[in-house]
Order: structure tokens, then C-alpha cells, then sequence
């Protein structure tokens, strides 16, 4: 049950971030939306089922993976971001 | 239990809707980092240990940290002002993803679930007794590998974009100084404790590299001019041997046997040395993320386009 | 040296040179020249070996394999020489002629360059050994001559240009598509043996036939498709007598020779009518050309509708398809070419000599330029068909043939033309020799005392011109184009009377 | 020899190269070039290989396929592997004389290679994802290193499209895995996962390779990058994503379909827009959208099984990448010498370059699909899959998009034929980069003659 | 034995849960920013130490004790310093507190 709760979370914010992506004009939302996008993708691998002996590894290993690569490439939006707002350029 | 799980739930997509929604930034970032750290609880509710650490500290902690600088640097370009225009109404958005999801949640319960890939079975092998390490270092070192990659472009790339002013950094009062000598070992320490727990117990290069790299954060905030400010020996180097680190093994293995097959019975101080080596460079990039790009050589302005 | 090698160096010696051309330092005059003509001779020594070869009976072919069971194919058959020998020939002429025209132009090494790479495709075309070797050099010939249309760089140039690519572009797609299509069907196409066609001619047969004679018909300046041609004729006048007498409109003609013959077969095509609709192209196109020719004052432009009457009559021989007149039709492939290059170096001459481009203007030029003015008219009258010029033989082979085979319009037609010729030829004749001068008609830049013009400039419409005298005088000698032409059309498998 | 070392030693070398020329910046160009001479060296080891021995499989480390990654080289592997090696070196040629030592282009540019070649190499879902991040990161930084605010916000648009993209094709992966329980994407194909697995990862592939109508961040991108990355990005990135698109259609067949649709609206649309802007790069990245568009339909019909549409579309990959890398390259001279792009006032700076005007006009002719080309072998195959297929309203697109691209590459060769003589250049413009353009051109015509073996190459493939 | 442990952890979580719940309350309800703080950091401190010695009554592992200790005392410090940074910044803005 706890997992079907979480998997519908996720399957929730994935679409609710990836639409929100596109409706906002500002690059530091679009950024947030698209990091709750790729969290909801990941919530809803985890929660998937499947899997007998409890948490699936690889799963988590992929999520990892997915989670630290988010964060680098929101870092580099971010600091693009800021180098684009010096510019005195709009995203 | 199951109540609280849905209580959780709710709060969740409460803080998520309320961040995508309206128009200030700053109440956005720090809905986010909230976000964050909720999902976290829920990673740890899954059972995902490793995950809910590396959320707390990765996705909550450093995003939350970047975000801030970033907000500081638009504030310090940009007027103050929140964003141009009006917010679109979020609620038609939410329904639509709600009823996607409940789409979803219909296509993917539907499916019948197939087994997993045999890590338990495998997990002798592969040197380490925790199975994600195991995943993430002997099963799928390749992704890895790459994923330290990515983390090095990322390094890279913020110097390339050119000097962003770096986050104020203000001079420690005594009180501050204080906290600093006393969490800053406590972080190093843990750092090391979850890189060689890693090895059989949720923790890993990731997490400790974060650890490290909130140090640094914390640091880079108190010392005028930050580390990270002025190009320095030692960053180059503290930025690459990950990569450097990890490839070696790839190509050492390559030349030995089998690409990315850690020798018999060594494995545990192959993945170990990796790790540490990773655990240094993501620390250290992660920093560079949060400071914005140092001065560096020709960083901007291609010498080939004149100004069109 | 093996003969299979003797084709490929057929295109190769063009090419190359061309190549090399391209790297002349503009001024470096002397050895831009040499590489022309070393050129332009060796290939036509070549052609003399092969065609002592082919007499002999010897075959020369190389293949290439290139696309899945489809070679390169170059080949030498009697058909390939025939155009081989044609445009070898006169391609030593108009670059002996060119060189004096350009004489202080600009670009010249890129002109040559482009020009030597024009002949390489043309011979390509004379040597391909199927469909997809032919269509491989057609389009090369298009990118080829495309700079050499615009070479003057004007406005009127570069639309001239424009168009001449969207025409012959669409075409080479077309074309493309028919051959695609076709071999679909019947797989690889080799001129020596044919298409592999079913025995019912299906759709895809039919519609390839039409896409193909569409493609070819382009170059070969078919009505509705012959548009591009008056426009081209900004192009210097080198290069209007390389597109009319050799190359592209040559390379369309030629292209339904093979079609006709070598691919389908004239009992296959008679079968669904292909004939039919070939004849009642060319027909019209004979009629339309020769009609707009007569309103034209431009001089080139009467020319150039009088190319897009004349080359249909080559169509028209392939299409009426007796024995006779098949002869008919590819004997006008070389003496056309004769006659309409003759006619274009005069033109030519006219233009840079007296700066007379418009025929309005040529009262009496007969009197200041003699000689251009006798080829001219040598030309003419052949166009027309007058005994003893070529274009008579070639006239009388299609009406004679056309008879043969109970087409007595045709006869008709012919009739009708020629007389349409003469009314377009004849009134300038007379204005040229007749009427007095008018003064101040003329920017003369000729230096009295010597040759009328530029001796380069006057030595290759003599040549053109007596040959196509004699071709029409010897028709009947061995070496004469007619005695080729019924070697030929015997090889295509006609007997002739 | 197995053939997959080299293949991993493609991948592994970039790395390497990218440390090295990150520590050692002042030695950033000869690093590189180096790197790039081993990486040719690799891929034509993996060609070899793969014309003897056939295609190949393995897994890293060893593990069984279920557990570990795979990576894997066919025929058409080995000829995308080949692309990007030759490409990369003739950019890597370029950028020595273009850009500085100490500059980021370099360690940046190599981690993207290395990336790419990954992609090429992978036969794993989700190390396919991993190395789409980087290379998409890689690339978009790459586009703003020319410092200008519009290359600066193409790039991040880029950035973040890509980004989306990527989520796009990891929500896929993720059904596909909760489905099958495996990463590999034999196994996976094998598993027949749904096919929301398959339309979710097609979709973001489709982002990431700018097929019509997701093509709207492409032409700033290429077109405001520094000139060898418009090159690199042009002839090989949006090569990766449809690389993988290839492997992903077989899940969801349906999309062959939509992939047919959107193929031919973006090689009309992108024709259009080619023959209306006036820049030159904006018109060869319009071109780029176009020939996407090509090689979608391709893929289509290869997916479908048409004969012979499979090297069609290889070879198009191939022959699109050298020719589009040849006009980039080109491209960035006359720019350079111009200091400006806006066509066709920047053609002055063309004419007295006979070296770019034929690598242009070859490039063009390829493009076009006119022989003897790479282009016309890889239209001939495509045309004669689709009349095979009695696919006739592909039959007309194929045969008629290459007039389209003829309509708007003489936008670019007409003027450069212009008698007036040529401008003065105002940055000099170093022999190296006038022949890297060329040298890819001069390459992409011999592939319209040599076919064989390539042919042969691909057979092996299915 | 056992029950006496479990009635002290119990009463312990209780009463730091009623702490952190005045901190919160004070959080909300306070005039300034001076009295939040005060009331946010001290209560939630005292908190946050009485639920912690619960946990170790509760657990009895020394080792993980002594973590818990270690959190108790980084907590405080934390606490502590950011209560005295943001106090300090309040203060450099000129806001004075509040008064009756």
C-alpha cells in the first residue's frame, strides 16, 4: 500500500513538473520544475512494483545515479542563469 | 502506518504544488529545499536508505545551497524583483497530472512485475557487501564512471561560462569561528566513516563527497576570499582525480582481462580507492558549483567570431 | 596497356584536365592554353584508335562495382562512338574558338576548368554502359555547365542560371526516379542487353517510361520542358555552342536513343504507345520551335529556338522508328551539331566583332564580315535542308523512312518545318547580304587591313562548316557520319535497305 | 582481437584526453590531436573488426547481461563510430588552429566525444541515459563558449531542453524496467515491454535529435556556437539520439509511423526556413532539421523492414555527418574572415577562396543527393526501400526533398560564383581550416564511390 | 524493571514533544524576531535533549548513544550560532525589539 501511495506521488509530480516546465517563463522555476519532474521519475521507479526481497538495489543505484547528475546539470543552468541575467539577457 | 505514509504524501505534493506555484524565487527555493528533505523521509519510508542520504544532502542540501547562490546572483544582476508577468493558474496543471497519474498508476499496476537483476546472488562476487555499492561500483561501474564524467563537464563548464560573482562571503565572528572548528572535522570524520561504510552499510562516495562539500560550503562562506575564489594549485588536480582515478582502473582492467572486472579477491580496495578518489573530486566540484567560476584563462570570448 | 582502360581515360583526360586547369593562375595564359588543347587533341587521337578499334570489331568495356548488382559501366559501342567522336571533335574547336573569345576575360582558369569537366561528363554520357552510369554523368554535366551559364556574373546571367538549374535538377530527379523504378521491376538495366521487361507492360513500366523521357526530355528541350534553353543565352557564345551542338541538349537526345533502344526496345514501346506519345513531342515540339523562332530578333534566341526544332528531329527518327528513318535520326545527331555550331561561332563573331546581336541590326554585314557571313549561311541552308548541305541527307532519310513505315505526315511535317526554317533563315540572309549597310549600326572593333575578325575566331566555323558540307556532299563515302550512322543503326539491331 | 576493446577504447580515450588537457591546459591542442589520431585509430580497428569477425557483445566486468552493462558493435555501430572519430578529428584539426590552448573548449569537447562514442557503443538502457547527460551538458556549454548573450541563451535553452528530454527517456527506461526487470536493451526488445515504455523514450529522443516539430531550439544553438561546434554538434550529437532512436522503435512500432509524418514535415519545413533566413550557419542549420527529417523517414522504413533501407540510412548518418561537418567548418572560415555571417554579404569573403568554395560545393552536392556523392548512394538506397515498400508519397518526399536542399545550398554557392572579386578577410583564416573543411568534403565524394565495403559492413548488421 | 524504563522514556518524549511544540507555538505567536528566536532555539534545544535521552534510555546501545549525544551537541551548536547570526543581522538592520 505504502508503495502504491508513493508511486502514484511520483507519477503526480513527474507530470505536474514536466507541464510546469513549459508554462514557466523564468529559468530558475523552470529549473525547480524540472528537478520535482525527474524526483517524481524517480519516486515512481522506486515505489514501482516488483522485486521480491524488499528494496530493489539497482533501483536505488540508478536513482543515485539520476540524482547526482540532476544536480549537476542544475548547477550549471543555475550558474548560466546568472551569467545570462549579467548579460542583461531574459531566459 | 499506512496513514502517515498517505499524510506524508499529501504534505508532499502539497509543498511541490506550492513551490512550482507564483512567482517569488525565493519562496520557491526554499519551498524546494523543504521539498527536498520530505522526500527524503519518504526514501527512508521506501526503505532506500542510501537514497534518503543522498536526497538530505545532495538534493536538499547542495540543490538548496546552489539555488540560494543563485538567487543571490540574480539579486545582484537583475532588480530584485521576483519575475516579470503573472504566474499561470497552477490548478488546471494540477488536475491534468492528477488524472495522468491516476492514467499511469492504472498502466503501471497492470503491468505484472517481473524479477530483478540477481544482485544478492552476485553480491559475493563483487567485493562489498552492501548491495547498492556493489551496483554502483562492480554491476554498473561503467554508469559510474561516467557519472563522475558528468560531475567533471559540470566543474568544467561553470568555469567556462565565465566569472558569475561568487555568494558574499562575510568574515567569521567568533561565535561563527567556533561552530566551524568544531563541525568541520566532525564533517571530514564523517565523511570518511560513510565512504568506508559504504562498503557494507547504506553510504558511499556520494554521500560523503556531499558531507565534504558542505564543509567546504561552510568554509567558502566564512573566508574572505572563499578557496574557491582564486584559482588554486591544488583544484585542478582535487577536480579530476576521480575521473583520473576510476578511468585508470577501467583501462588497467581492460589491459588485464575483462574491462571494469576487479581483480580477485583485491575488489574491496579497488572500489575503496575509487571511491575516495570520487568522494575528493565531488566534494571539490560541488564546491565549484556553489562558488561559480574563478578566473580563468580565456574562459570567455571566442577569439574565432568577431563581434557580430 | 589493357584496352578496358581505354574508356575510363576517355573521361579521365577531360577531367584531369580540367582539374588541373582550375589551379592556372588566371594570367598564366600560354599554359592554360597548352592544357586545352594537349587536351582536346589527345582525347581526339584517342577516339581515332578506338574508332579503327571498333571498325575492327574490338569491344573495350570497364565496370565498376559500385550499389548492390549495379556497376559503373563504361563502354564503347558504335552508338557511343558516334557522340564520342562528335564531341571530341568539336570540343577542339569551340576551346580553340573560346580562347579567343575570352581573350581578357575574367575567371578564365575556372571557365576552362569547368568547361574541360563539361566535356569529361558529356563523354560519360557517350560511354555509359547503363542507366545508372548515364545518369550518374547527367547530372554531373548539369553541376558542370550550370558556372559556365552564369559565368558573366550579370543579373540577367545568374537568373538565366537559376533557371537552367530548377529545369535540369527536376529533371535529374525524375529521372532518377524512372530509373529507381524501373529497375525495381526489371533489376539492373545494361544497354547491351536491355531491360529484363515483363511481357505485359504494367503500370510501373509505363509510368517509369514517362518519368524517364520526362527527365531526358528536359535537356532535350521537349515542349513544354524546353524553357530553360532561349534564357541560356547569355552564356557567351562558346559556351551556347557547347550546350546546343555537343553537350546538354546533345546528352538529352542521346539519352532517348538509348531509351528507345537500348532499354526498351521500339516493338515493346510501340506496344503501349511510348512511340506515339514520342512522336507527338517531337512533332510539337518541331512545330513550336520553329514558330517562336520566327518572332525572335535576338539572334541567339532565333538560334536557340531553331536548336529546340532541330534537336527534336533526332527524337523523330527514334520515334517513327523505321530502319530508314532511325538513320535519319541519329545522323542529325552529328550534322546538327555541325550546322548549329557553325551557326553560333558566326553569331559569335558578329557579337565581338561588330557588337550586332540583334538581327534588326545586321543590314549588309554580309559586306564587312564575308566569310562569318558564308558560313552562316552555309549553316542556315543546311538547317533548312537545301541540297548539297547535311541537313538535307538527314531530311530525306527521315522522310524516306517515315514513308517506309505508312507515316506519310510525317513527310507533311518535315515539309512544313523546313519551310518554317527558311522563313526564319532566309530574311536574314537577305538582310545580311542585300541590304546596304547602315551606318553607325556597328561598334566595329576589327583592325582594317587584315581578317574580318580574330583568326581563332574565324578558323572553327571553317572547319564546321566545310565539314558539314562535305558530310552532305560524301554522304555516301565510307567515313561519311551517314555510313557511321547505318553502322549503328544495325548494331541497334535494324538492318538497313 | 575482440572488436569491442577498441570500441571501449574510443570511449576511454576522449576521457583520458579530457584529464590530461584539464591538467596540462598548455598543452591542451597537441593533447587533443593525439587523441583524436587514437580514436581514428580505434574506430577503423572497430571496422575492420566487425567486417571480419562480425557484430559483437559483452558485458563489463564481466557480469552476467541481466546484472551488468553491455556494450555491443554492429555494422551500423561501427559506421556511427567512424563518423564521429572522422568528424571529431577534422573538428579537433579545426579548434587547433581556431581556438587558444588555454581554453575550455578542449577538455569540454573531448568529454562530449567521449560521451558520444559511448552512446554509440552502449547496449545498456540506462548507461544510454547516462551518457545522453553528459553529452548533452557537454554540448550545450560548448555552444555558449562564444560569450555572446544569444549563444549564452541558446545554450541554455539547449541545456535545459535536453535536460527534459533526458527525463523523457529515463521515464521510459523506468516502465521499461518495471516491465521487463532488465536494463539491457537486447533483453529488453526481446521482453516486449509496453509501449508507453518505448513512446516515453522516443519522445525524448525525438527532443534531443530536433526531429519537426521539437526542432525549435536547434537553429540557435548550431547556428550561435563557435564554428567548430556547430560542427561537431551538427554532423554527430543529434546523431546520438537518433542512434538510439533506432534501437527504441522496435518497442513501439507504431511510432515508425509518426516518425514518417513528423520526418517529412521536417524536411519541408526546414527547407523553408533554410531558404528564407539570412544567416549563413542559421541556413545549414535550418538544413540539419531538414535532413533530420530524412533520416527519420528512413529509419522508419528500416524499422519497417523495407530492404535495403538500413544502409540507406547508415550511410545518410554518415554522409550527412562528414558533409554537414565539411559546411560548418566552411562555414566558420567565412565567418572568420568575415567577422559576421549575414548572407549574402559575408560571401564576398568565399569567392577568393577556391579551397571553401569547393568544400562547400561538394558538401552541397552530398547534401543535395547529387552524384557522385555519399548523399545520392545513401537517396539511391532510400528511394529504391521506399518504391520497393510501394511507399510512393516517401518515394516523392525522398526524391524531392533533395530538391529542396539544392533550392537553398545554392542560397550559398550562387553568390560565391559571383566575377567580382573577392573582400579582404579581416582575422586571417589559417590554411588548417580551409582544408579540415575540405578534407571532409574530398571524403564525403569518395563515399559516393567506395560503397562496398560498407555495404558488406551493414549486412552483418541485422 | 522494563516498565519503570519504558514509563521514564515515555514521559521523557512526551515532555521534549510539548517543548518543541511551545517552541513552535512561540515561533508563530511572537511579536518580533528577537522573542521567536528565543523561543525557537531554547525550547527546541531542551526538546530536542529530553527526546534524545529517551531514545538512549529507550535503546541502551552505548555506541549508539554516543551518536546520539554527538547530534544533541551539533544540534545545539547549530542552533546556537545561526539563533546568534540572524540575531546579530536583525540587530545591524536597526530592528528594535518589541515593547509593551
Amino acid at each position: 500500500m505504502t508503495a502504491a501511495i508513493f508511486l502514484f506521488l511520483g507519477l503526480f509530480l513527474a507530470v505536474l513538473g514536466g507541464l510546469t516546465t513549459f508554462l514557466r517563463s523564468d529559468g530558475l522555476h523552470r529549473i525547480i520544475s524540472l528537478n520535482i519532474a525527474g524526483s517524481g521519475v524517480f519516486l515512481a521507479l522506486m515505489a514501482a512494483p516488483g522485486g521480491e526481497e524488499g528494496v530493489d538495489p539497482v533501483a536505488q543505484a540508478l536513482v543515485l545515479t539520476g540524482i547526482v547528475v540532476a544536480v549537476a546539470i542544475s548547477g550549471v543552468a543555475l550558474v548560466l542563469l546568472a551569467r545570462l541575467a549579467e548579460l542583461g539577457g531574459r531566459s | 502506518m499506512v496513514v502517515l505514509d498517505a499524510l506524508l504524501a499529501l504534505v508532499l505534493a502539497g509543498v511541490a504544488v506550492a513551490t512550482l506555484n507564483g512567482l517569488r524565487r525565493f519562496r520557491a527555493v526554499v519551498l524546494f529545499v523543504v521539498f527536498g528533505l520530505l522526500l527524503a523521509l519518504i526514501w527512508a519510508r521506501l526503505g532506500a536508505v542510501d537514497l534518503a542520504l543522498a536526497e538530505a544532502a545532495i538534493g536538499a542540501g547542495v540543490t538548496g545551497a546552489l539555488l540560494m547562490a543563485a538567487l543571490d546572483r540574480l539579486r545582484r544582476t537583475e532588480s530584485s524583483r521576483a519575475v516579470a508577468g503573472s504566474a499561470p493558474s497552477l490548478w488546471p496543471v494540477v488536475l491534468v497530472a492528477l488524472a495522468a497519474a491516476t492514467v499511469g498508476m492504472v498502466a503501471v499496476l497492470s503491468l505484472e512485475p517481473a524479477g530483478r537483476p540477481p544482485v544478492a546472488f552476485h553480491l559475493g562476487a563483487s567485493g562489498v557487501d552492501h548491495p547498492v555499492t556493489a551496483v554502483l561500483l562492480a554491476f554498473r561501474a561503467w554508469d559510474t564512471l561516467l557519472e563522475v564524467a558528468v560531475l567533471v563537464a559540470a566543474g568544467v563548464a561553470v568555469r567556462a561560462v565565465g566569472v558569475v560573482p561568487s555568494p558574499p562571503s562575510t568574515e567569521a565572528g567568533p561565535l561563527q569561528a567556533g561552530l566551524l572548528r568544531l563541525v568541520v572535522p566532525v564533517l571530514v570524520v564523517l565523511a570518511v566513516y560513510l565512504l568506508w561504510r559504504g562498503s557494507h552499510a547504506p553510504g558511499g562516495a556520494f554521500q560523503a563527497g556531499a558531507l565534504l562539500a558542505a564543509a567546504g560550503v561552510l568554509v567558502q562562506l566564512t573566508r574572505v576570499p572563499g578557496p574557491m575564489d582564486r584559482p588554486a594549485l591544488w583544484q585542478r588536480p582535487a577536480e579530476t582525480i576521480g575521473l583520473a582515478v576510476f578511468t585508470a582502473a577501467a583501462l588497467i582492467t581492460a589491459a588485464l582481462d575483462v574491462p571494469l572486472a576487479w581483480p580477485e579477491g583485491w575488489s574491496k580496495l579497488w572500489i575503496l580507492t575509487i571511491e575516495a578518489g570520487a568522494a575528493i573530486s565531488i566534494a571539490v566540484l560541488l564546491m565549484r558549483l556553489f562558488a561559480g567560476g574563478a578566473p580563468v584563462a580565456a574562459a570567455t570570448s571566442d577569439p574565432g567570431k568577431g563581434r557580430s | 596497356m589493357s584496352p578496358a582502360l581505354l574508356p575510363p581515360i576517355a573521361v579521365a583526360i577531360p577531367l584531369i584536365a580540367g582539374l588541373l586547369i582550375f589551379h592556372v593562375p588566371e594570367e598564366r595564359h600560354g599554359l592554360r592554353t597548352a592544357l586545352n588543347l594537349g587536351a582536346a587533341l589527345a582525347k581526339l587521337a584517342l577516339v581515332v584508335v578506338l574508332l579503327f578499334g571498333v571498325v575492327g570489331g574490338a569491344t573495350y568495356e570497364a565496370a565498376l562495382n559500385w550499389l548492390p548488382g549495379r556497376d559503373l559501366i563504361l563502354r564503347v559501342d558504335a552508338l557511343a562512338l558516334l557522340f564520342l567522336a562528335l564531341s571530341s571533335l568539336l570540343w577542339l574547336l569551340t576551346t580553340v574558338y573560346a580562347i579567343a573569345y575570352l581573350e581578357g576575360g575574367s575567371h578564365r582558369s575556372r571557365f576552362f576548368g569547368f568547361f574541360s569537366l563539361c566535356v569529361a561528363a558529356t563523354a560519360g554520357i557517350a560511354l555509359a554502359g547503363n542507366l545508372l552510369t548515364f545518369l550518374l554523368f547527367y547530372e554531373l554535366l548539369t553541376l558542370a555547365t550550370w558556372p559556365l551559364v552564369i559565368h558573366r556574373g550579370t543579373a540577367e546571367a545568374r537568373r538565366a542560371g537559376a533557371v537552367y538549374l530548377r529545369y535540369t535538377l527536376s529533371g535529374g530527379v525524375v529521372l532518377l526516379a524512372g530509373i529507381v523504378l524501373l529497375e525495381s521491376v526489371t533489376g539492373p538495366v545494361d544497354f547491351a542487353i536491355g531491360a529484363a521487361l515483363p511481357a505485359q507492360a504494367g503500370p510501373a513500366v509505363v509510368i517509369a517510361f514517362a518519368l524517364m523521357l520526362a527527365g531526358l526530355g528536359v535537356k532535350a528541350a521537349l515542349v513544354p520542358l524546353h524553357g530553360w534553353l532561349p534564357r541560356a543565352m547569355v552564356a557567351p557564345a562558346p559556351v551556347s555552342a557547347l550546350l546546343h551542338a555537343v553537350a546538354v541538349v546533345k546528352a538529352g537526345a542521346f539519352g532517348i536513343i538509348r531509351l528507345v533502344h537500348d532499354v526498351y526496345g521500339p516493338a515493346y514501346l510501340a506496344a503501349f504507345g511510348g512511340l506515339n506519345v514520342l512522336m507527338g513531342l517531337s512533332v510539337a515540339t518541331i512545330l513550336w520551335g520553329s514558330w517562336r523562332a520566327l518572332s525572335q530578333d535576338d539572334l541567339k534566341r532565333r538560334l536557340a529556338y531553331s536548336t529546340v526544332c532541330q534537336v527534336s528531329y533526332i527524337a523523330l527518327g527514334m520515334a517513327v522508328a523505321g530502319p530508314v528513318a532511325v538513320v535519319g535520326g541519329l545522323v542529325h545527331l552529328v550534322h546538327q551539331g555541325l550546322m548549329k555550331i557553325t551557326l553560333f561561332f558566326a553569331a559569335g563573331n558578329l557579337a565581338e566583332t561588330l557588337e550586332v546581336h540583334r538581327i534588326s541590326r545586321m543590314d549588309g554585314v554580309g559586306q564587312r564580315m564575308p566569310l562569318t557571313m558564308g558560313v552562316f549561311t552555309v549553316g542556315a541552308l543546311g538547317m533548312i535542308g537545301v541540297p548539297p548541305v547535311a541537313g538535307f541527307v538527314s531530311k530525306w532519310y527521315l522522310g524516306a523512312g517515315a514513308i517506309a513505315v505508312e507515316h506519310p505526315e510525317i513527310l507533311g511535317i518535315l515539309v512544313l518545318s523546313s519551310l518554317l526554317n527558311a522563313a526564319y533563315f532566309l530574311p536574314i540572309l537577305h538582310r545580311a547580304w542585300f541590304r546596304p549597310p547602315r551606318a553607325g549600326e556597328w561598334r566595329d572593333h576589327g583592325r582594317p587591313g587584315r581578317l574580318e575578325t580574330h583568326w581563332m575566331l574565324l578558323l572553327p566555323p571553317l572547319i564546321t562548316a566545310g565539314t558539314a558540307l562535305a558530310a552532305g556532299l560524301f554522304a555516301g563515302s565510307e567515313v561519311s557520319p551517314l555510313s557511321w550512322a547505318q553502322r549503328v543503326a544495325e548494331a541497334l539491331g535494324h538492318g538497313h535497305d | 582481437m575482440n572488436p569491442l576493446l577498441p570500441a571501449l577504447v574510443a570511449a576511454l580515450l576522449p576521457l583520458v584526453g579530457s584529464i590530461l588537457v584539464w591538467l596540462v591546459p598548455s598543452w591542451s591542442r597537441a593533447l587533443a590531436v593525439v587523441t583524436a589520431a587514437g580514436v581514428l585509430v580505434a574506430a577503423l580497428g572497430v571496422v575492420n573488426r566487425v567486417a571480419l569477425d562480425g557484430a559483437a557483445m559483452m558485458t563489463l566486468g564481466g557480469w552476467p547481461e541481466t546484472l551488468g552493462i553491455g556494450i555491443a558493435v554492429d555494422g551500423v555501430g561501427a559506421l556511427f563510430l567512424l563518423a564521429s572519430a572522422v568528424v571529431g578529428l577534422a573538428a579537433t584539426a579545426y579548434g587547433a588552429g581556431y581556438f587558444p590552448a588555454r581554453h575550455p573548449f578542449w577538455t569540454l569537447w573531448l568529454l562530449l566525444w567521449a560521451a558520444l562514442n559511448a552512446v554509440f557503443i552502449t547496449a545498456d538502457a540506462f548507461n544510454a541515459y547516462v551518457a545522453l547527460e553528459l553529452a548533452g551538458l557537454t554540448a550545450a556549454v560548448l555552444v555558449t563558449l562564444g560569450g555572446e548573450r544569444d549563444a549564452m541563451a541558446a545554450g541554455l535553452r539547449y541545456l535545459l531542453v535536453s535536460l527534459v528530454g533526458a527525463t523523457l527517456y529515463l521515464a521510459g527506461v523506468a516502465v521499461a524496467y518495471t516491465a521487463t526487470g532488465t536494463l539491457s536493451l537486447n533483453a529488453l526488445m526481446a521482453d516486449s515491454p509496453p509501449m508507453m515504455a518505448g513512446v516515453l523514450a522516443l519522445g525524448g529522443l525525438a527532443l534531443k535529435a530536433a526531429l519537426f516539430p521539437l526542432h525549435g531550439w536547434l537553429p540557435p544553438a548550431h547556428a550561435r556556437a563557435p564554428g567548430p561546434v556547430s560542427a561537431i554538434l551538427s554532423a554527430l550529437v543529434v546523431k546520438a539520439a537518433l542512434y538510439l532512436a533506432w534501437r527504441w522503435l522496435e518497442v513501439a512500432p507504431v511510432a515508425a509511423e509518426a516518425f514518417i509524418l513528423l520526418g517529412i514535415g521536417a524536411v519541408i519545413w526546414g527547407s523553408l526556413q533554410a531558404l528564407r533566413v539570412g544567416r549563413l550557419k542559421a541556413i545549414i542549420a535550418w538544413s540539419t532539421v531538414a535532413q533530420m527529417g530524412y533520416l527519420a523517414v528512413g529509419l522508419a522504413l528500416a524499422v519497417e523492414g523495407a530492404a535495403g533501407a538500413a544502409m540507406g540510412v547508415a550511410w545518410l548518418a554518415l554522409t550527412h555527418a562528414l558533409a554537414k561537418g565539411a559546411a560548418f567548418l566552411g562555414a566558420a572560415s567565412v565567418v572568420r574572415a568575415a567577422g559576421h555571417d549575414r548572407w549574402p554579404l559575408a560571401a564576398a569573403h568565399l569567392r577568393n577562396r577556391p579551397v571553401l568554395v569547393l568544400a562547400f560545393g561538394l558538401a552541397a552536392a552530398s547534401l543535395a543527393g547529387l552524384p557522385p556523392s555519399g548523399g545520392f548512394v545513401a537517396k539511391w538506397y532510400l528511394l529504391d526501400a521506399a518504391m520497393g515498400a510501394e511507399r510512393w508519397l516517401l518515394a516523392a518526399v525522398i526524391a524531392g526533398g533533395g530538391l529542396l536542399s539544392a533550392a537553398y545550398l545554392y542560397r550559398i554557392l550562387h553568390p560565391a560564383l559571383d566575377p567580382r572579386p573577392g573582400a579582404e578577410a579581416s582575422h586571417p583564416v589559417p590554411p588548417v581550416l580551409e582544408w579540415s573543411a575540405l578534407g571532409l568534403a574530398l571524403l564525403v565524394t569518395a563515399f559516393g564511390v567506395v560503397v562496398p565495403w560498407a555495404r558488406d559492413l551493414v549486412g552483418v548488421a541485422a | 524493571m522494563t516498565e519503570l524504563l519504558d514509563a521514564a522514556v515515555l514521559l521523557l518524549a512526551v515532555t521534549g514533544a510539548i517543548f518543541f511544540l511551545g517552541g513552535s507555538l512561540g515561533l508563530l505567536r511572537f511579536p518580533d524576531v528577537y522573542t521567536r528566536l528565543h523561543a525557537l532555539t531554547k525550547a527546541d534545544n531542551v526538546g530536542l535533549g529530553l527526546l534524545a535521552l529517551g531514545a538512549a534510555l529507550h535503546l541502551g546501545d552505548p555506541w549508539l548513544i554516543g551518536r546520539l549525544a554527538l547530534l544533541w551537541i551539533l544540534v545545539m551548536a547549530a542552533g546556537t550560532v545561526s539563533c546568534h547570526l540572524l540575531a546579530r543581522e536583525a540587530h545591524r538592520e536597526g530592528r528594535t525589539s518589541w515593547r509593551r
